[in-house]
């Protein structure tokens, strides 16, 4: 098709373009509500039946890194945002600026998942044949008094969590199925949303975003507070289980 | 067309939404470290979902939005509800058999 | 069989003639509507012929009452047939309590038996005429069907630790029937097959105890694992040991810690035992060892049975989590923990 | 010939879109890059007609081995690849597909008074996405092929199957992407880009229908595709989701499956049922009878066909309430398909009717539609289901509705919409001969697939006991009358491009906005953007039609 300035042809109007893309924006949300929630529905029926299992899976997670990233995404959520309102207002300079904030901080998430993910290895925590929940009260020294009776309570709550759950390794199995599962496709659409970024971040310095023309900004901003979203519910459900112990 | 022209929204109104986000964040972390019981995943759902409403009406700009957007959110909500509310009503009632229904008050001593 | 080319299978169960004339209410509804359409189609089609290239139709947009009609009328049949369907189903699920139990074991090809006296057979399973027959349905792998074509009565075997299924239906007729495999479980599904005998009660009789060599008696098996498996440690017949007495558990109400109840049948007496800590009773702490791995299904099926056969055996008067028999009004509500 | 208005002979426009130089020229490049959405239905149209033979050929030999008892062709493994690979082909590579991406792509834009869809290169993408998961799944049948049956269940699937699932299912995932932007689009189009005057009543009810699809398509796609990944990841690195022995719950599959497959069901009949509300009033010359009926229908149809799904699940022992509310939610979503049938029926009454072919089809959709539709009454039903679940009752169902309802459709559809895609038209009575042929194969492969079910044969099987025999060859020899049924119009179609007559822009004449440009349309689709001032299917007030309207009513019918 052809096209004049920033009007595609098949538009006949500034104002319809705008209109198509962000509804095309909201619509594909939707699907992504149905995609991740046939997942939370699979987590809601493990969890309701193997909750301690799920409960000792969760308290492995570091709760530090959870919420700190949780921090990063809000705030990368608002950057993101102020970018928006920074191309209605016509602030160019202000546009390159805050999506390279947001930028920033969406690969401080991912480096911190990385962390998270790393640890989850080094404790044989990957689903698979070398999972096994014992490792890490078996085979870690500690150097503390403070840390050894950590690491005793830590073994006092498997050995009871085996008595009501025999199967727990293949159920903490599952919980960390679904928590890769999960963590992992919505570390795969922060990476989208990354390289969406970086596509505005080109055209913000070309100063291409104006108060008539700033519509890919919003959309990739609906797409990036979704992806917040996402995580708002994440977390809870896969760091906070029967934390309270 | 003109109901669609674009409301701004302030960065002042941006800031309050990231501030009560914050807060939500550090009250469900401290929330789950208490035991209520049954209602921790309670506690924790609901905080998440004003959180999530939030982002939703202001970041997402839905609260300025034309009724067709308003719409697509509600449709979003709604089948995801279908979705969880059928299934577990499977699971839920899946143990009763017609034939052992029992009236449940004052039939057990414990 | 009928004639050469029947329509329907045998009627040998409770089950067939009512399903038969489900099946005959449908099918009529089903022809009212399917031939009124195709005659309306085929007289609008002739008497509305086009006789002139250039001739239009006369504008007719709609007319509410004919909508409303057509909304209506439909509503109604299928109401009907909801209803209809689902008062057969609830008998289906309505299992009647003098049950003549036999299991069925599921396997990726074959479907092994096992006769209340504890007989085996392999695709096979002989039933006597009359009595009110419940099968009680396991896999060892995928998921299979259990269907009887002459019964019209068919239901999914799902493998898991927490599930039995269950079917119940009461043969009306001698003679051979097919059952079959009905849910796709892989290469050879089309051949995990096999015949239903059904017996004169008496001929069953002489049946069970004739062939009687397969098997011991699953109770006695049942009785003589409890003590080998170090059941009999802890569940004190007298219901003064560290946990409950089983006496009487078969087909009570179960109080558990929290306040629910179930009943236990197979299904909870079979996940008591693998997963124990799953359902605790109330009062009691969860020291049972779960089981799962440890017990073939076989065995578990054998225990299973005793215990149900622990039946008739009166009920301990403390300590059991069992709930007594309904009406005893001067019980303690249930204390919450 | 002698009912089809006198035409001027006419001739095909100097420029259109098939013909038309784009940027790279008329090379093939400009085919594989095209964003012009009347190129892309006939991409598709290429691709999907390559999955039905696949299809159609596995039907074959599933049709030859059943021929004896013990099995005539095959092994039973071949035998159950066999069956898995056809309903995989046919579901979502064939019939999916095949109305909403050939003839929605090609029509809805054109229908509306649109240059294009909104997003036209989004509508590329999504037919690269097609080609991708069909290479997959290609490839899943070239090395060895899959044993699962369509419906995919675990833990056969995700553990016991030790055939090419993986590449299958991720074929079948990533197609998902497909269809889901092709709603994305439809929907978006629909909303924003309708031409002056084009209001929501005045759209074609091919058009609602197409909406209500979408709807379907984007709310119901994702939950496969997730279910899927996780069967498939299950698979791959030996998870639990669903694999009862480490502690899954393969019913829980089952749910997920059919919360997306019901729906689906709905994705491959809505459509047709469009086509067929366009060609009835067209060639009964009159107003469809009772407009918003039918389409609020569709919608209500796309909606209610959310809360029936478990009715797949009447056996697998789900709780006997869920059970209850599924069997009545099922009763629920036929009304409206009813309130179709009937207004279909009645729009026949005191019209002008001709016997072109694509109203033999619609006239063959709504009896077999019907056959197929009530038959599925009979399944919803609790205490009759247990008996005939998962027998050839449940087959012939299916193939009622879908190879008689839907295939029909889609096959009417082409000839109806045949002239305005190349300009020409085929030989008449050749398709009339072609499509009576269709309807009796496929009655006699059919029918007695609804005995045999009742009967107690089940589906799936390679060998069956002897005295099934009778019904299945009957069954065997429809279907060899079928196949030349499907043969015919691929021949005299493919033939038409080249030689048939030139059709003029509006042969038949209808009334819809697509018929008031150039056969095959220009590549803006409309010279000038079109102004909508008539109502739909109306003739009354259609002069440019050059009917014998206006006035008085002509004197159709002899007789009263
Ligand atoms: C295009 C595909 C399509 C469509 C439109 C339908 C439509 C319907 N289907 Fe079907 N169905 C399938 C494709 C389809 N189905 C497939 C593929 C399977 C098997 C899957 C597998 O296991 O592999 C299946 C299986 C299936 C089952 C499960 C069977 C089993 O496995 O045990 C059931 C059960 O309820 C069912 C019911 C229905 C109903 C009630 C409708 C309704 O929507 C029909 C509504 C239409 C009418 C009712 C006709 C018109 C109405 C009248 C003429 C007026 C009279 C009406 C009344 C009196 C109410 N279908
Ligand atoms: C759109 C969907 C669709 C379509 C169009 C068809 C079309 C056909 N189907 Fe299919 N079918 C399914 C969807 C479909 N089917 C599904 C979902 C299943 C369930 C799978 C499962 O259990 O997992 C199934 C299962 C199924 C079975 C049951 C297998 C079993 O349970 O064991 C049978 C058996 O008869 C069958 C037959 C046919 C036949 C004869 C056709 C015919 O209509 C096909 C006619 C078409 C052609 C023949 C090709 C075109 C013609 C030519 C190219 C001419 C040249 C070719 C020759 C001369 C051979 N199908
Ligand atoms: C170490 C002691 C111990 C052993 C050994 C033991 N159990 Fe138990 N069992 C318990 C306790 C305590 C409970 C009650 C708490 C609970 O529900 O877990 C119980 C509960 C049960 C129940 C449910 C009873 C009810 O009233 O609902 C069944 C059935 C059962 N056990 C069967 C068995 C069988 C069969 C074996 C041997 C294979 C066995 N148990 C071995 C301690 C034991
Ligand atoms: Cu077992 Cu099919
Ligand atoms: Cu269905």
């Amino acid at each position: 098709m052809h096209r004049t300035g920033e009007l595609y042809g098949q538009f006949q109007t500034l104002e319809q373009q705008k209109e198509s893309s962000t509804l095309g924006m909201w619509i594909f949300l939707v699907t992504e509500v149905l995609f991740f929630g046939g997942m939370f529905l699979t987590y809601t029926i493990n969890r309701h039946q193997y909750f301690t299992a799920f409960g000792i899976g969760s308290n492995t997670l570091d709760i530090k890194l959870g919420t700190i990233n949780t921090g990063v995404l809000i705030l990368s959520s608002l950057t993101m945002a102020m970018a928006v309102w920074s191309a209605q207002v016509g602030k160019k300079g202000l546009v390159t600026g805050f999506l390279i904030a947001t930028l920033a901080l969406g690969t401080v998430f991912l480096g911190i998942k990385v962390v998270e993910y790393k640890q989850k290895f080094d404790h044989h925590l990957i689903p698979g044949h070398g999972f096994d929940v014992w490792y890490q009260v078996d085979n870690t020294k500690p150097e503390t008094e403070m840390g050894k009776k950590l690491l005793d309570d830590e073994r006092e709550e498997l050995h009871k969590a085996t008595l009501t759950d025999p199967d727990i390794q293949s159920h903490a199995q599952l919980y960390f199925s679904l928590y890769f599962a999960m963590t992992g496709l919505h570390a795969l659409h922060m990476i989208v949303g990354a390289g969406l970024l970086i596509w505005l971040i080109k055209l913000s310095m070309r100063g291409r975003f104006t108060p008539q023309y700033n519509t890919p900004v919003e959309i990739v901003g609906l797409y990036w507070h979704f992806v917040d979203i996402v995580w708002i519910y994440l977390f809870p459900l896969l760091y906070l289980i029967d934390r309270h112990r | 067309m003109s109901e669609h022209s674009e409301h701004i929204v302030s960065p002042i109104v941006y800031m309050v939404i990231f501030f009560a986000l914050i807060a939500g964040t550090t009250v469900t972390v401290l929330a789950a470290f208490q035991n209520f019981g049954q209602f921790n995943i309670v506690i924790a759902l609901g905080i998440a979902t004003a959180k999530a409403t939030l982002v939703v009406l202001y970041f997402m700009h839905a609260r300025y939005s034309p009724r067709r957007t308003q719409l697509v959110i509600v449709c979003a909500v709604f089948w995801l509800a279908i979705m969880l509310a059928l299934t577990l009503s499977d699971y839920q009632t899946r143990q009763q058999h017609l034939s052992r229904i029992v009236p449940p008050a004052a039939l057990y001593r414990a | 069989m009928q004639s050469q080319l029947p329509l329907y299978p045998p009627e040998a169960s409770n089950f067939a003639p009512h399903v038969d004339a489900l099946m005959i209410f449908i099918t009529s509804v089903c022809v009212f509507f399917a031939a009124g359409i195709t005659i309306a189609i085929i007289y609008f089609f002739f008497k509305y012929h086009r006789k002139q290239v250039d001739a239009i139709g006369v504008p007719i947009h709609g007319d509410p009452r004919l909508e409303a009609a057509w909304i209506i009328i439909p509503s109604i049949l299928a109401l009907a047939m909801f209803a209809w369907g689902a008062v057969v189903y609830v008998d289906y699920r309505h299992t009647p309590s003098d049950t003549l139990d036999i299991y069925v074991i599921g396997k990726q090809w074959m479907w092994k038996v096992q006769q209340p006296n504890g007989l085996k057979e392999i695709n096979e399973l002989h039933v006597p005429v009359g009595r009110n027959i419940r099968l009680i349905l396991a896999s060892e792998d995928v998921i299979h069907d259990f269907f009887v074509p002459a019964f019209r009565v068919k239901m999914d075997v799902i493998p898991g630790y927490n599930r039995y299924n269950t079917m119940w239906f009461r043969p009306t007729k001698a003679g051979r029937y097919h059952f079959f495999c009905s849910q796709y479980c892989g290469t050879n599904h089309a051949l995990m097959g096999g015949w239903v005998t059904v017996m004169e009660p008496t001929e069953y009789a002489a049946w069970l105890s004739g062939s009687g060599a397969g098997g011991a008696n699953p109770v006695a098996v049942g009785e003589k694992l409890f003590a080998e498996k170090a059941c009999i440690t802890c569940h004190l017949a007298n219901g003064t040991g560290r946990a409950p007495s089983l006496n009487g558990l078969y087909g009570a109400q179960v109080l558990l810690a929290g306040g629910a109840t179930v009943t236990a049948d197979e299904a909870y007496i079979r996940e008591s035992i693998l997963q124990p800590n799953a359902k605790i009773v109330a009062r009691y702490e969860p020291l049972m060892p779960p089981y799962q791995g440890q017990l073939t299904e076989e065995q578990v099926i054998a225990l299973t049975e005793y215990i149900k056969s622990l039946r008739s055996q009166p009920v301990p008067v403390k300590g059991s989590g069992i709930a007594p028999v309904r009406g005893d009004e001067t019980a303690p509500a249930p204390e919450k923990r | 010939m002698s009912t089809a208005p006198l035409v001027p002979e006419h001739e095909l426009p100097d420029t259109h879109y098939l013909n038309a130089t784009y940027g790279s020229g008329r090379s093939i490049r400009a085919w594989l890059l095209t964003t012009d959405h009347k190129r892309i239905a006939l991409l598709y149209l290429a691709s999907v007609t390559v999955f039905f033979f696949i299809g159609g050929i596995f039907a074959t030999m599933i049709r030859i081995h059943l021929l004896t008892p013990g099995g005539a062709l095959v092994s039973p493994e071949t035998y159950n690849k066999l069956f898995t690979m056809h309903g995989v082909a046919m579901i979502f590579f064939f019939l999916i597909p095949s109305i909403p991406a050939i003839l929605g792509n090609f029509l809805i834009p054109i229908m509306i008074g649109a240059k294009d869809l909104a997003f036209p290169k989004i509508n590329l993408l999504s037919w690269y996405i097609y080609l991708i998961g069909g290479c997959f799944v290609l490839y899943s049948f070239g090395t060895g092929g899959l044993d699962t049956g369509w419906t995919f269940y675990t833990p056969l699937s995700s553990i016991y199957s030790n055939s090419a699932v993986t590449p299958a299912v991720i074929g079948i995932f990533i197609n998902g992407f497909s269809s889901i932007l092709t709603g994305l689009n439809f929907i978006v189009t629909i909303h924003t880009m309708r031409a002056p005057g084009m209001t929501w009543f005045r759209l074609p009810l091919f058009v609602w229908a197409h909406y209500a699809t979408s709807l379907v398509m984007i709310l119901g796609t994702p939950v496969v595709a997730i279910t899927l990944l996780l069967a498939g990841l299950e698979r791959m690195f030996h998870l639990g989701f669903f694999n009862p022995s480490m502690g899954g719950d393969p019913i829980l599959f089952q749910h997920l499956f059919w919360f997306y497959s019901h729906p689906a069901v709905y994705i491959m009949i809505l459509p047709a049922m469009g086509v067929v509300s366009e060609i009835i009033p067209t060639f009964a010359r009159k107003p469809i009878f009772g407009y918003s009926f039918i389409a609020a229908s569709s919608i209500a149809i796309a909606v209610i066909g959310f809360f029936v799904w478990a009715h797949h699940m009447f056996v697998t022992g789900e709780s006997t309430y869920a059970a209850l509310a599924f069997s009545f939610l099922s009763y629920l979503v036929a009304i409206p398909s009813a309130i179709k049938v009937f207004n279909w029926t009645a729009t026949l009454y005191k019209g002008s009717i001709s016997w072109d072919p694509p109203m033999i089809y619609a006239l063959g959709f709504i009896g077999l539609f019907t056959i197929g539709g009530l038959t599925g009454l009979s399944l919803a039903c609790l205490g009759l289901d247990i008996h005939v679940h998962d027998t050839y009752f449940v087959v012939a169902h299916f193939h009622y509705i879908m190879v008689g309802g839907a295939v029909m459709g889609y096959v009417g559809g082409l000839h109806f919409w045949w002239p305005k895609i190349t300009g020409r038209l085929y030989p008449k009575a050749l398709s009339r001969f072609a499509a009576i042929v269709l309807f009796i194969g496929f009655n006699l492969t059919f029918f007695p697939q609804f005995i045999l079910g009742y009967l107690g044969m089940p589906r799936r099987y390679h060998s069956y006991p002897p005295e099934f025999q009778v019904l299945n060859v009957l069954s065997t020899a429809g279907a060899s009358i079928l196949a030349v049924g499907y043969l015919l119009p691929m021949l005299y179609l493919f033939w038409s491009m080249r030689y048939g007559k030139v059709a003029g822009p509006n042969p038949w004449p209808a009334t819809g906005l697509e018929w008031k440009t150039d056969s095959p349309p220009p590549t803006e689709n409309f010279h000038v953007t079109p102004v909508v001032d008539w109502e739909p299917y109306d003739y009354r007030n259609r002069p440019d039609l050059g009917l014998a309207a206006g006035g008085p009513l002509a004197p159709a019918h002899g007789d009263d």
